[in-house]
């Protein structure tokens, strides 16, 4: 049992919280607490078995890790295939650790048939760690659609007062993205085999395809789509407020937290290692859409009047930060990214929860509603306050050390100005969570109903602490993170690389790109302008694999 | 080397203090709050002076106390590392020093007004203020800097604050930190430049290797320089990111005597001083650093002088200070600079303590037109002010004699005349509004109402000690760095920093261009000539004509009177420029390009698809038979498309 | 005697067949006459299959037919409950009076 | 000989299937339709399928029309009345495509539907091979068969039970 836990432990932990949502449909429908306090325990359990991912994880090797594979659907190439490195790692981690800190808060809180909201909720686990532990495709997009279906009930059923309208678009929005991805999915499977002769959906196999540009700009652009509408992305992003205003404080954690870190994943699981040419000739454009979620979405986020859709334009823009990472490809900014991915998660997984604590109490996200109650719920107004502070950057917490290696990393690759643009995040963001902070705990105390305000219960207390607790863990130590991540991401660069260096590599030879040399090697910073990869427009024919006989 | 010291140790004791009075503060009572923040000041204190005093004695060569790797990512890499050296150590002797006083005159100044509640939560901010300034003092990298840079910045908008159920100090909290946040923008972008020029952010090889090899470096160092000096502008409230300062005053009396006098806002003169390395391969920049600074003296000096808030007057008062610090260090003379925050420190800080007494006394009024005669109630609080006041005067023999004096020379020897005749202007103005202030304040009779009069005392030992402690410092704090006409080895102090803050020029040059000994008794009969000037005027004007003079001229100046006392308007000036835009933008952002645009095309695709189901509906009869037609239509349909007409 | 029909014919009277099934169920207003119409056309079929069976000399043909027949008894076992509950709703099973699906 | 019954059969079949769609009156209708199965069931038979001829009439005419006779005199269907229809274009498109279609098969016929005067008949006319056809290979459809009239009982009877508290009208 032990030895079989040992080599099948992503298993284990994709699949825990499906078994515990199939134990809780035996469950009385009567039987709600139970029902809630055994999705926890589930989750907790589950907590519990993911850890030794991390203990257990290599830090020193690039691969994939704990990897698994099984034959699915053979006659069309389909396959089981798990398997993590270092950035899924840390997402993995970050959801196991989200949903127990979600269902904790909902033991309180839901009433509305709670046995079907934990079973939700837990499918939709699997639904998320499965997407992250997928190296098949075809895997991945099944895990991707289970993670779809939950949250939209989530939010359908136990939302606001506009959740219909918010889930709808939730679904149709990601729906239309994904779609076209799974095309692109299908699409890539069927050169497989005309080039092979074997149906593949396996990463490993996919991604020695070549493509013509055209071609690979493509289905790039059907990857990229799909990922964009996860993240979000500037024009695409606004699903994003209503869905997370109007659904349950649960599942706007887990919405905020893990879902939208999604599309950041898939990018650089999938589009980045599949297209990379195509990926690195439209990384500007990724960046520049990056940079105006940045700022866009901090002063539309300082124009709001509830709590909740102020938090989620706060989303926007930290993701829009992270974008600005990814595009800017360099090794700092990369793990920086995905460091923030992780740091967002909690800050404003923390920030939603304490939102919904008041929430609870008040029955109110308008922001006019409260003000000056500091004093009645110090508890709360301390956690908050140490949410806000890592959400805009303060160094020592978690914040600080994510948005500065990604603006650090983007000074050092060819896009400089993107790093002065994105740093005005730094201001934009102190304003905005500022004067909500100002707004909702300080200032004169207007409403006297507010002035008996309970404070923070103990499971509420438990479940934003923890987040605090792994906030300032982050902050001060960064490394424990961080050197996680550095092989898995040299990795990505790497195999980016080797793929341009071998269309190039007859023209272009020595001023390619050459990564893992433990420095920006993107980049000759001494003293001068630094120099990027050549961006050329290569329509040369490339080498292809060998097509299969007619 | 001290190995059971380590240098960590001073930061990480108000830390633990800020843990413990924020954690346990509100459930053990005031007592326990007390011990635990004066007590972990006091000990970070006692370790950092046990560290700091054989080195003063010893050879003064920097340590570097390395604690570990703290980010590491890609080339990106920055360690948790302690630095001590003379520039660090003369920061670190007098924050502890004062800080620790004031966490004294905190206890007796705080503890009947407050809850407990309130009272620990004052504490463990004040605590984890004295862990970020130490912090930000004793760092070895920028990165490190960072922290305690942000870290006062968040201090201060938490105590200014501290009274957040009033709205203007809960505006002036979220002014201070935003105000901050542009600088540290600059900040930021200044660190992505250094690291970009010199693959680190440590401070030693970052110097070691601009100084070993100017040429290549100094054309990128101007913008980076600039961007620097952006932060400190922000933290050190130099025009025009000035603003924050006056309005932080919503704070707790010692919170502006430590963190807006003393000690957070020369974190912007200590940076600039820190990489004085940098600077002087950047002579632009230097010179906007000169001119901001001589146009902040000037500046708030002039709106000082028509301010009647008492912590405003200081305010301002500190602003201008700040601005002769930067004019110093512009021009080159970094030692002058820095002993100018050393004596500033002492006297400023016993300023704001003394104001906080009379406030205290005054049971929470600010106006000066409602004090007057306070001399023989408060015979302590006024003696220790008329010191200070004499000392930021600049009346000799007192400390802000010589540090203004060693700036004005530095200004002088560096023939930037201009500046120097602001600076002189400045220092006569200082003494001017000073005078003004303790002329309005403690003589003449009392002019606050009769139970405001009935309730004056003196206020406890524990707020008077600090008092007469740093009034004693402000006596003769100046002392450890006379100027060079008194000898050769007069000038201990500019002999200790020399080794970090190198003089401008090299030694040859620097012989051609000193001022004489002559030039020098001059240069300091001038200054103290403007500074008795201002200070008789003062006198003059107020406590013996009780201020008709200046009734008289703002009488004739209405409208110029009215723009300095409204502080020139700039704060309306930016409302309109910056606060307003910024609201309405956002606003037009939401509503227009999110909510309209964006939504409004998904939405017409929404209705697109509506419009046509509901064209389309019609064909659902509900009639069986239609059905059945409709399917043999298509049935025939496909047969005639599939196989074709006929055979 | 018996035997050796010739596919043509029987192909020719199952569409007769079909053809008249399918104009009743155009054509029709009572719902029932439509369901008569249906198992005519649903015969018409069967004598296809039995046509082509017989022609090319097999069982399977019989065998469809023989399933068809039972499904038909199913279908018009729960056809007829329909109209039962329908008639007792609406009082008529004229199929242009019941249109419940309309929009 | 056979040919020339089988035809005579299957004019008297679709003769009496239009009888049954012109009718108005529903129980005319199921009566000209049972009369056409017996002619359906001589088709059969000529068509050496006897034992599908045995059914079509034993359970075809005799018991699944002759539920349509019982519901529709338990419910006194009354005749189909006459008047306009409210959708005349269903008429003429009917036989619009009525038409077509006829003509369509038709020509399908003529085209290459007989193999002229192909000898059929070469199936002997036993029903045992049949039955163990239908009892091995077909084991399975048939076994699902009994599943499918069981869950048609079922429905029948849900269907038409009453529901509560309707009175009969």
């Amino acid at each position: 049992m032990g030895a079989l836990l040992q080599d099948h432990i992503l298993t284990a932990v994709v699949f825990l919280p499906t078994a515990g949502a199939g134990l809780l449909l035996f469950f009385p429908a009567s039987a709600d607490r139970a029902a809630k306090w055994f999705a926890f325990a589930v989750s907790v359990l589950e907590l519990a078995i993911s850890l030794p991912l991390w203990t257990r994880f290599d830090a020193t090797s690039a691969g994939f890790q704990f990897t698994e594979k099984a034959s699915w659907i053979p006659s069309i190439g389909i396959s089981y295939a798990l398997g993590i490195d270092g950035i899924s790692l840390l997402l993995i981690l970050l959801t196991t650790l989200l949903t127990p800190v979600s269902l904790l808060f909902s033991v309180s809180h839901v009433e509305k048939s709670a046995r079907a909201f934990s079973i939700a909720f837990l499918v939709l686990e699997t639904g998320m760690i499965g997407s992250l532990a997928a190296l098949d495709l075809a895997l991945f997009y099944v895990f991707w659609e289970v993670m779809l279906v939950p949250m939209y009930f989530i939010i359908g059923i136990w939302g606001g007062a506009r959740r219909i309208y918010a889930a709808m678009k939730f679904f149709l929005f990601t729906m239309a993205g994904s779609l076209l991805m799974f095309l692109a999915i299908l699409y890539l499977a069927a050169r497989h085999r005309a080039a092979t002769g074997a149906w593949s959906f396996l990463l490993a196999d996919l991604v020695r395809l070549d493509f013509p540009a055209s071609t690979q700009a493509l289905l790039f652009f059907a990857f990229a789509l799909a990922f964009a509408i996860k993240v979000p992305v500037f024009p695409l992003h606004t699903w994003l407020p209503d869905a997370h205003t109007e659904a349950p404080t649960a599942g706007s954690i887990i919405l905020a937290g893990v879902l939208l870190k999604l599309g950041v994943y898939g990018y650089l699981r999938f589009a980045l290692p599949l297209f990379p040419e195509a990926a690195l000739r439209y990384a500007p454009w990724l960046g520049i859409l990056g940079i105006i979620g940045v700022i866009y979405g901090a002063m539309v986020a300082y124009a709001q009047k509830d709590m909740k859709r102020l938090v989620a334009y706060s989303s926007v823009s930290h993701l829009g930060l992270v974008v600005v990472g990814i595009g800017a490809f360099t090794a700092t900014s990369l793990s920086g990214s995905v460091l923030q991915m992780v740091n967002h998660g909690l800050s404003t997984g923390a920030l939603f929860l304490l939102v919904g604590v008041l929430y609870e109490r008040r029955h109110t996200r308008e922001i006019e509603a409260y003000g000056g109650i500091a004093g009645v719920v110090p508890v709360t107004t301390a956690l908050f306050l140490v949410a806000t502070l890592s959400s805009i950057g303060l160094p020592g917490l978690n914040g600080f050390v994510g948005e500065f290696l990604v603006l650090v990393g983007t000074w050092a690759s060819p896009h400089r100005w993107w790093s002065v643009a994105a740093a005005t995040g730094v201001i934009l963001s102190a304003v905005y969570m500022l004067s909500l902070v100002q707004r909702v705990f300080w200032n004169p105390l207007v409403h006297e109903e507010n002035r008996k305000l309970p404070e923070i219960r103990k499971t509420e207390f438990v479940a934003a602490a923890v987040l605090v607790a792994l906030m300032v863990w982050i902050g001060v130590r960064p490394n424990d993170v961080l050197s996680r991540l550095g092989p898995s991401i040299e990795a990505v660069r790497a195999s980016v690389a080797q793929r341009t260096a071998r269309v190039r590599a007859p023209r272009a030879a020595g001023a390619g790109f050459t990564p893992a040399r433990g420095k920006e090697a993107l980049v000759t910073t001494r003293g001068g302008r630094p120099q990027g990869p050549p961006p050329r427009h290569d329509t040369r024919p490339r080498a292809r694999l060998p097509e299969a006989a007619p | 080397m001290n190995p059971a010291l380590p240098l960590w140790l001073v930061p990480a004791l108000p830390l633990a203090g800020f843990l413990a009075c924020g954690l346990l503060g509100k459930k053990l009572g005031k007592s326990f709050v007390t011990a635990a923040g004066v007590g972990s000041v006091g000990l970070a204190t006692a370790v950092a002076y046990a560290r700091l005093l054989p080195f003063f004695s010893g050879d003064h060569a920097p340590v570097v106390e390395r604690i570990g790797p703290w980010i590491t990512a890609g080339g990106f890499s920055a360690d948790l590392a302690m630095r001590l050296d003379p520039l660090s150590a003369l920061m670190t002797s007098f924050v502890t020093f004062v800080g620790f006083l004031i966490h004294v005159y905190s206890v007796g100044y705080m503890r009947h007004d407050e809850t407990e509640a309130g009272y620990a939560r004052y504490f463990a901010y004040l605590n984890l203020f004295m862990f970020s300034m130490l912090t930000l003092v004793l760092a070895q990298n920028f990165v490190l800097m960072f922290v305690g840079w942000e870290g006062v910045g968040l201090c201060s908008y938490l105590l200014i604050g501290h009274y957040y159920e009033r709205q203007y100090a809960a505006d002036a909290g979220k002014k201070a930190f935003v105000v901050n946040r542009i600088g540290d923008f600059g900040f930021l972008l200044g660190m992505f430049g250094l690291f970009s020029l010199f693959d680190s952010l440590d401070f030693d090889r970052v110097f070691g290797s601009a100084a070993a090899d100017p040429a290549k470096y100094a054309p990128f160092l101007t913008v980076v320089c600039l961007c620097l000096f952006l932060g400190a502008v922000g933290k050190s409230a130099q025009v025009p990111l000035y603003v924050w300062l006056p309005d932080a005053m919503a704070g707790p009396t010692p919170v502006s005597a430590l963190i807006h006098a003393a000690t957070m806002v020369t974190a912007g003169v200590y940076m600039v001083a820190r990489c004085n390395v940098l600077f002087r391969l950047a002579p632009e920049a230097m010179g906007v650093v000169a001119v901001i600074g001589a146009i902040t003296a000037i500046f708030a000096g002039i709106i000082a002088v028509a301010q009647n808030d008492i912590k405003k007057v200081l305010a301002y008062s500190t602003v201008s200070q700040l601005g002769y610090m930067f004019l110093a260090c512009g021009v080159g003379a970094y030692v002058a600079g820095m002993f100018h925050v050393l004596t500033h420190a002492f006297f400023k800080a016993c300023l704001f303590l003394g104001s906080g007494s009379v406030i205290h006394a005054m049971g929470g009024e600010q106006d000066m037109r409602r004090m007057g005669g306070l001399k023989s109630k408060l015979p302590v609080t006024y003696w220790t002010f008329l010191i200070a006041t004499l000392a930021i005067a600049g009346i000799p023999p007192l400390a802000g004699f010589f540090s203004k004096d060693a700036i004005l020379a530095g200004v002088f020897e560096h023939e930037r005349y201009v500046l120097w005749g602001i600076a002189l202007f400045t220092a006569g103005l200082t003494a001017f509004y000073m005078f003004r202030l303790v002329s309005l304040t403690f003589e003449g009779s009392f002019r606050g109402t009769g139970e405001q009069e009935h309730h004056l005392h003196e206020s406890p030992p524990s707020m008077t000690a600090p008092l007469v402690v740093l009034a004693v410092l402000s006596f003769t704090g100046g002392w450890i760095g006379l100027p060079r006409v008194f000898g050769e080895g007069a000038d201990r102090f500019t002999a200790f920093l020399s080794p970090i803050l190198l003089p401008l020029a090299s030694a040859e040059e620097k012989a051609e261009h000193a001022l004489s000994n002559g030039t020098e008794w001059l240069l300091m009969a001038v200054s103290v000539a403007a500074a008795v000037a201002g200070l008789l005027l003062a006198r003059s004007w107020y406590v013996r004509r009780s201020g008709r003079p200046a009734e008289a001229i703002a009488a004739s100046f209405p409208a110029a009177y009215a723009l300095v006392a409204e502080k020139f308007r700039v704060d309306e000036l930016y409302d309109a420029l910056v606060v307003r835009p910024f609201d309405w933008l956002a606003r037009m952002l939401w509503k227009v390009v999110d909510v309209l645009i964006i939504d409004g095309i998904l939405n017409a695709g929404a209705f697109l698809v509506e419009l046509a189901g509901d064209l389309l509906r019609f064909l659902q009869t509900g009639n069986v038979r239609n059905y059945a037609l409709t399917l043999f239509l298509g049935l025939v349909g496909l047969l005639l498309l599939v196989i074709g007409f006929g055979t | 005697m018996i035997g050796g029909i010739p596919l043509g014919d029987a192909l020719l009277a199952s569409g007769a067949l079909f053809l008249v099934g399918l104009a009743g169920a155009l054509l029709r207003r009572s719902a029932i006459s439509i369901f008569l119409s249906i198992e005519v056309m649903m015969n018409a079929a069967n004598l296809a299959l039995i046509g082509y069976g017989s022609a090319l000399g097999t069982r399977e043909g019989q065998i469809v037919v023989f399933f068809v027949i039972a499904i038909a008894a199913a279908e018009a076992s729960v056809g007829l409950a329909i109209f039962v509950a329908l008639f007792r709703h609406k009082e008529t099973i004229d199929v242009n009076k019941i249109n419940l699906l309309k929009w | 000989m056979a040919r020339l019954m089988f035809d005579a059969a299957a004019i008297f079949t679709v003769l009496f299937a239009a009888v049954m769609v012109v009718h108005r009156h529903p129980v005319k209708s199921v009566l000209a339709l049972v009369v056409s199965f017996f002619g359906l069931a001589v088709c059969y038979v000529m068509l050496s399928a006897p034992f599908i001829a045995a059914i079509q009439v034993i359970v075809y005419a005799g018991a699944i029309l002759v539920l349509f006779l019982f519901v529709l005199l338990l419910l006194n269907v009354p005749e189909e009345t006459r008047g306009r229809d409210p959708r005349p274009i269903q008429r003429i498109l009917s036989g619009g495509a009525l038409l077509v279609f006829a003509v369509y098969l038709l020509g399908l016929l003529r085209g290459h539907g007989a193999p002229a005067g192909g000898p059929g008949g070469t199936v002997s006319f036993d029903v045992a091979p049949l039955a163990r056809l239908l009892f091995s290979r077909y084991l399975l459809p048939f076994e699902a068969l009994s599943v499918l009239l069981l869950a048609a009982l079922v429905g029948a009877f849900v269907l038409a039970q009453q529901e509560k508290g309707e009175t009969r009208r």
